[in-house]
């Protein structure tokens, strides 16, 4: 790791001034990512923020159909929360497996879902349950937030506050491990609301996305075998050693015939 | 050995500082040695019974990019001399090309040579089982070499020990429930899975080795084990090994060793290894030779302590040497109470106030073992997985396992290498694969992308042994480090091969290529 | 890694190629590229900030402009060295074709990386290349856009 | 005594250093003004090395040394053995091209040792090794298997035309050929086996230590045979002579083979025995 | 911060990690590092209960924490009941992940109770990998030391 300045904040305002004052900064919430890319000196920022002391970022709240939850929460906290396993168990199934149990108990949802990475879970429930990213400036809506391969709209001194996830009637998430980093090679989380259902996709492409043609063959047919006319574009999809696009978009449909099954 | 290793050793000297080294784990994967990368065409020619008449094999090994200390023989004498397997099989022709490749440097990789032979021996068969309409069970059983017929002279140099191959193979079907598979494919199909059975009867050469042997091969050193039994006068045994543990629990196994032959307290007993300024020349441990060889070497020490303390305890019991006997810890004259126990042999042989001429003080004693052979583990694998064809996910339900590793001197331990080894098999038949792209890169340098095995990728597995005596050991014994990692691949491939019907699957049979297999397999 | 893509321009042919061969708009194209400059004919030094999620590296890249055939196209080719991170090395195969007002500029790119990059980031170079191959012609276009209406 | 000896199932001696983290592997070792390498390492497959400018780093802070494989060769220090001669259908030994410890005019894989750099700090050994500059001539690289013995592959050693180490055949291909002729059946299978990565959990490490007292290096290495190891690199890399060179194998997190140095060919020889 | 019930402070670099700190500064070197992309689990350690790869944490990071590792569990020399769950269960080999997995395996029956199953034991040891025993042990010995630890 090269060197660097290190500060803990205990307020978002104190987070916004030093990344402003940085030359280079970057925020840390987790550090799961974060710290393994700078041991192998492929980030070197001159400033590490930690957010780890901002107790405002934490906690988990249920009001009425919404699930709030703090963008420093671990996923270990929302995996276990009976709040969370109550109102979305789906939700907390999905944070119950992102990474292992060490790595969960340090990694955060705001640290997730700001990374952006194109295979990690939390964004496929951002999208599906039609989330809404709070920041110190604004909120987002989940469809605009994530906008590229590890790219969001968040600017370089907003902080995510929290996510406000809408209980759904029925959700459920499939993720298909990739074997080695236990990443999602696919996950769909796909939600069923009032009759209108909505399919988050993540690992398949770029980025995390709305399976918008999955929806329109779900809405109205909400079963597993409604998915079998879907066209899943070949194109789009990411292609490596573990999975290829033909693969990936295969695996798109068996994920999301199970997570519907599995939201019966 | 290592570059970085030598490199250390000059480099302290040359700065006149102590230096220290230590690989991180992508280092490790780009310059540690690897393992196996073969590519083989391999054909077997049966009468009309399925009986083996000859097999011709032609194989490609990569050497990578320079020649590791072992690189050579791995592909050769560990891989050619190993593929008659446990069959009778009359004639082998066996062809290997050696090449190099801008890629690591290839070398031993826990069974080196033995589980590409069997890999390919055992996926063989079961081709041959296929085509001839032979369960694979009966094949194997119509080749195998009979019980009768050892010590058995195969047409590759080995000369096999001991064995019993059909009582490994019915004791192993009996374990997995063979009999009752087609009743659970029948079960696993309802639920829309495709399950499979595969068994693996492999052979591997082991307790390396004999000195006169791998001379002839070329090795200008040989291939013995030393050790060194010390008392020291209060007592307390320190056993020195040429062997080296780094896992398999030396320290309690040479103990075991030692406590049974000269009744001192295992609590009394230190196992002193892997120093040079410490132990005697030795070997070193690999090639699952450490008990083979190493125990051996150590009971012989044993042995000329026995010999010695009845000298010391006829002096001081004023008896005839010929009248001591040794049992149980003790020195005793022959038909009498009279005795004195080891220990108190070993103050006396340091305190030798009143020694006659002749006898020497002192109780510690040397001895080497070259072993006259290597040892033949043996075994049949067998597993049993289940397939999802919609995503190519294989799981292993069942997996038993029956070796013949001769005595054993701590089934605890044994079974514990059995699991492991087993593991690092089915690591090779489903996740691990080292893939370099075509410029060289190595794109599978990290936990990232190299699939370990995990401990939710394996069951639990039931071992279970059909042990023969090998008459060349002493001990009675054979290897059982690299078993498991020789005989699992082919048990696990075979299994899918039989749950998709397909004639083979590569390795490592990921979810995606198992899921085009099956796309293959139904269409 | 290997792909093909396009972009309709709307600007006339001469006006592409002419700015396909301005170091200014290049540069400007280019995301994180920090300077452009010509070395010699046809060949250019540039620095580029490449930034791929948590992974930030900075790579000096030796240019070159091949297989030239104004005003239809060429081919780029880079070979940048990334320090400790590794080097990446590329080209994109450029053909432009005339379709009423605009230019239908197509591009067939490869990239390669090697070292740390390949060692430990495997699954995100094809898609890391592709973002950058897009953002770059995509830039470009908006580029010679912007001058249209200019 | 039955309870303990042979046939019983005796918890481990071992183990209780093990649970109770007092193990000794060898990264574990600290001794008094130890100084860390890190090596440089080749990031391409197949280059020659036209020249390595080391200065920049041997004046980074902390730095104590860079050696390079001129420096080795300049001590004496001999090349990397091979244990085992096999020999080709052609009559001739196996080819073994030669392997500095620190690669001199070429490189031949990614990771192949370029120079070491020996600093202070592990830190700064590695912001130094940033620091060396080292100008390669890219070649094409050979990396499958089936295909390197081709002809119009890029050749990588001299002394192995064809990438050819050697090609061993083994038993009667007449006779065998002869039982295929007349053979009821004939089953046949193309394999591949894959390449794997040993993978100990314990990662390879060295710790030496040179006592100019008594002109004796003592060398802990995360080895399966140490023994073996004093005696090769005595004998072919004249690192030592075998007295003045103790090597130990503290506690070893796992070898499976990839710790191993094995038999050895010609060491008769080089003793000067017949 | 806290390290096994002691108190302990010093001066180090921003950069370094807790792994190193306990390491290099501490010589608790009972704490492993098997990789260095946070999937071998060598390294884990309890922060403030729970585990944590101390290679994936700064030292700073630990400031004011208790910290908890493998040498910290014995109590006046006798094995806590995971590690001798490990002993009795020979849940270990060449002993180099062991205390990264020992560390693991209490932080399993912490969170799931004394009667966890074999599935979830097998899942939750992903963080941890063990090239010798074939997890067959392992997890027989988690089993044993959650009954121990819950009695």
């Amino acid at each position: 790791m090269y060197n660097f300045s290190y500060q803990k904040v205990s307020s978002i305002a104190d987070a916004v001034d030093a990344i402003q004052k940085a030359e280079d900064g970057k925020f840390v919430a987790g550090g799961q990512t974060m710290l393994p890319t700078m041991k192998h000196r492929l980030a070197s920022p001159s400033d590490v923020i930690d957010l780890g002391g901002i107790d405002e970022l934490k906690g988990i709240s249920v009001d009425g159909d919404t699930v709030t939850i703090g963008a420093m929460t671990t996923h270990a906290e929302v995996a276990a929360s009976s709040d969370v396993q109550g109102a979305i168990p789906a939700l907390a199934n999905l944070a119950g497996n992102i990474g292992d149990p060490a790595v969960r108990n340090r990694g955060t949802l705001g640290g997730s879902i700001a990374n952006n990475d194109p295979a990690a879970d939390y964004p496929a429930a951002v999208i599906g349950l039609g989330a809404t990213v709070k920041t110190n400036k604004r909120e987002i809506s989940g469809d605009e937030f994530f906008t590229g391969m590890f790219e969001t709209a968040l600017e370089d001194d907003e902080v995510i506050t929290a996510v406000l996830f809408p209980k759904a009637d029925a959700s459920a998430y499939m993720k298909f491990e990739n074997p080695a980093s236990r990443y999602a090679i696919v996950g769909v989380f796909v939600a069923s609301s009032g009759g209108a259902v909505k399919v988050g996709v993540t690992g398949a492409t770029a980025c995390a996305h709305r399976g918008m043609r999955l929806e329109e063959a779900l809405n109205g047919n909400f079963t597993a075998d409604a998915v079998d006319g879907v066209e899943i574009p070949i194109e789009k999809m990411n292609s490596d050693i573990h999975a290829s696009a033909e693969y990936r978009a295969h695996l798109v449909k068996v994920m999301t015939k199970r997570a519907v099954e599995a939201c019966s | 050995m290592y570059s970085e290793e030598l490199v250390v050793g000059w480099a302290c000297r040359k700065v006149n500082r102590p230096v220290k080294w230590t690989s991180d784990r992508t280092e490790a994967f780009l310059a540690d040695a690897h393992g196996r990368d073969h590519v083989a065409h391999a054909e077997m020619a049966m009468d009309k019974n399925g009986k083996f008449l000859a097999m011709r094999v032609n194989t490609t090994a990569n050497l990578g990019a320079y020649l590791s200390t072992f690189a050579t023989m791995v592909p050769s004498y560990l891989y050619a001399f190993l593929l008659a397997g446990q069959y009778s099989t009359p004639l082998i022709y066996s062809e290997v090309k050696a090449v190099f490749t801008n890629t690591a440097p290839v070398d031993a990789a826990r069974g080196a040579g033995r589980p590409e032979a069997t890999f390919l021996l055992e996926r063989l068969v079961d081709v041959c089982a296929e085509d001839m309409g032979l369960d694979p069970a009966e094949i194997r059983r119509r080749n195998f070499i009979p019980v009768d017929a050892f010590p058995y002279q195969t047409p590759v140099v080995q000369c096999y020990d001991s064995g019993d191959y059909n009582a490994a193979l019915d004791k192993a079907l009996a374990l997995a429930d063979y009999e009752g598979f087609a009743g659970r494919a029948e079960e696993a199909k309802s639920r829309g899975k495709c399950r499979g059975i595969g068994l693996s009867s492999y052979v591997e050469a082991c307790g390396i080795a004999p000195s006169a042997a791998v001379g002839q091969l070329g090795a200008g050193v040989g291939l013995w084990e030393s050790a060194q039994v010390r008392f020291n006068p209060t007592g307390n045994v320190q056993v020195f090994t040429g062997t080296h543990s780094h896992g398999q629990g030396h320290e309690t196994t040479f103990a075991q060793l030692v406590t049974e032959q000269l009744g001192v307290p295992i609590e009394n007993i230190e196992v002193i290894h892997g120093d040079t300024s410490k132990t005697q020349f030795g070997m070193g441990t690999y090639g699952s030779r450490s008990l083979a060889v190493g125990g051996v070497a150590i009971a012989k020490a044993c042995e000329k302590l026995i010999e010695k303390g009845k000298k010391i305890a006829a002096h001081a019991l004023e008896a005839a040497e010929g009248d001591i006997e040794f049992a149980d810890g003790n020195f005793a004259i022959a038909g009498t109470d009279k005795a004195m126990n080891i220990a108190e042999v070993a103050f006396n042989a340091y305190v030798p106030h009143s020694y006659p001429e002749g006898l020497e003080p002192g109780f510690d004693e040397n001895a080497f073992f070259d072993p006259m052979n290597f040892s033949f583990p043996a075994g049949t694998h067998i597993c049993e997985v289940e397939v999802d064809p919609d995503t190519g996910v294989v799981e292993i339900v069942k997996y038993s396992a029956v070796d013949d590793f001769g005595k054993l001197i701590n089934p605890m331990i044994v079974e514990g290498q059995v699991h492991g080894g087993i593991v690092h098999g089915v690591g090779q038949a489903l996740l691990e694969g080292c893939q370099y792209d075509s410029d060289g890169q190595l794109i599978t340098a990290s936990y990232m992308d190299y699939a370990m095995p995990r401990a939710d990728n394996v069951p639990s597995f039931d071992v279970d042994y059909a042990p023969t005596n090998p008459p060349h050991n002493p001990l009675g014994v054979k290897g059982c480090g690299e078993a498991g990692a020789i005989g699992a691949p082919p048990a696990v491939i075979n299994a899918i091969s039989n749950a998709l019907g397909i004639k083979h699957i590569d390795m490592p049979a990921t979810p995606e290529n198992v899921w085009r297999a099956a796309q293959t397999a139904t269409s | 890694m290997e792909m093909i893509s396009e972009q309709r321009i709307p600007a006339s042919l001469d006006e592409v190629w002419t700015a396909l061969n301005n170091t200014e708009i290049l540069k400007q194209a280019m995301p994180g590229c920090e300077s452009f400059d010509a070395v010699e004919e046809n060949k250019f030094e540039a620095k580029i900030t490449a930034k791929v999620g948590p992974v930030k590296a900075k790579f000096k890249f030796n240019v070159e402009m091949t297989d030239i055939d104004a005003p239809n196209g060429y081919t780029i080719m880079g070979e940048g060295q990334g320090g400790v991170a590794g080097f990446a090395k590329g080209s994109a195969k450029v053909d432009l074709t005339e379709d009423g007002t605009d230019t239908i500029l197509a591009y067939n790119v490869q990239a390669n990386v090697g070292g740390k990059l390949a060692q430990l980031g495997a699954r995100l170079i094809d898609g890391a290349a592709k973002k950058m191959a897009d953002e770059f012609f995509g830039n470009f276009n908006e580029l010679l856009s912007d001058n249209d209406s200019a | 005594m039955a309870e303990n000896g042979v046939g019983a199932s005796v918890r481990r001696k071992e183990d209780y250093r093990f649970l109770t983290g007092k193990g000794s592997y060898t990264d574990d070792l600290n001794v008094v003004g130890q100084t860390h390498a890190y090596f440089v390492r080749s990031p391409h497959a197949h280059a020659t090395i036209n020249s390595i400018d080391t200065a920049a780093a041997a004046a980074a802070d902390g730095v104590v040394a860079v050696l390079t494989g001129d420096d080795l060769a300049a001590d004496g220090i001999g090349p990397l053995i091979c244990g085992v001669n096999v020999t080709s259908d052609d009559g001739e030994p196996h080819r073994a091209p030669v392997h500095s410890a620190l690669a001199q005019g070429k490189v031949n894989y990614v990771g192949d040792h370029v120079a070491v750099v020996i600093a202070e700090t592990l830190a700064e050994a590695k912001d130094a090794a940033e620091k060396v500059e080292v100008d390669y001539g890219i070649l094409p690289a050979v990396t499958d298997t089936a295909t390197a013995a081709d002809d119009d592959q890029q050749q990588i050693h001299e002394v192995a035309p064809n990438n050819q180490c050697y090609n061993w055949p083994f038993g009667d291909k007449a006779a065998v050929d002869a039982a295929f002729e007349s053979a009821h059946k004939v089953s046949s299978l193309d394999l591949v086996n894959n390449r794997m990565v040993t993978n100990p959990m314990e990662p390879r490490a060295a710790a030496g230590e040179y006592n100019s007292g008594t002109e004796e290096i003592t060398l802990h290495l995360t080895t399966q045979n140490p023994h073996v190891h004093r005696l090769v690199m005595s004998a072919f890399n004249q690192l030592a002579p075998e007295h003045k060179l103790r090597v130990v194998g503290p506690d070893v997190g796992g070898g499976f083979g990839v710790k191993i140095f094995r038999v050895l060919r010609r060491v008769g020889c080089r003793l000067g025995l017949p | 911060m806290n390290v096994n019930g002691e108190s302990i402070s010093g001066e180090v670099e921003d950069r370094m990690l807790l792994v190193e700190f306990l390491r290099e500064h501490l010589r608790l070197t009972g704490t492993h590092v098997g990789c260095d992309t946070s999937q071998c689990g060598a390294c884990v350690v309890h922060v403030n209960g729970v585990s944590v790869k101390s290679c994936t944490t700064l030292a700073v990071q630990a400031e004011g924490g208790d910290v908890t590792t493998i040498e910290g569990l014995a109590i006046n020399g006798e094995l806590h009941p995971m590690q001798q769950a490990f002993k009795d269960n020979h849940g270990l080999q060449c002993g180099f992940c062991t205390p990264g997995m020992v560390m693991s395996a209490i932080d399993i029956v912490n969170r799931n109770g004394s009667d966890v199953d074999e599935a979830t034991v097998r899942k939750e040891l992903e963080g941890n990998i063990c090239r010798c025993t074939g997890y067959h042990n392992i997890v027989k010995a988690v089993h044993a030391g959650a009954k121990n630890m819950g009695g």
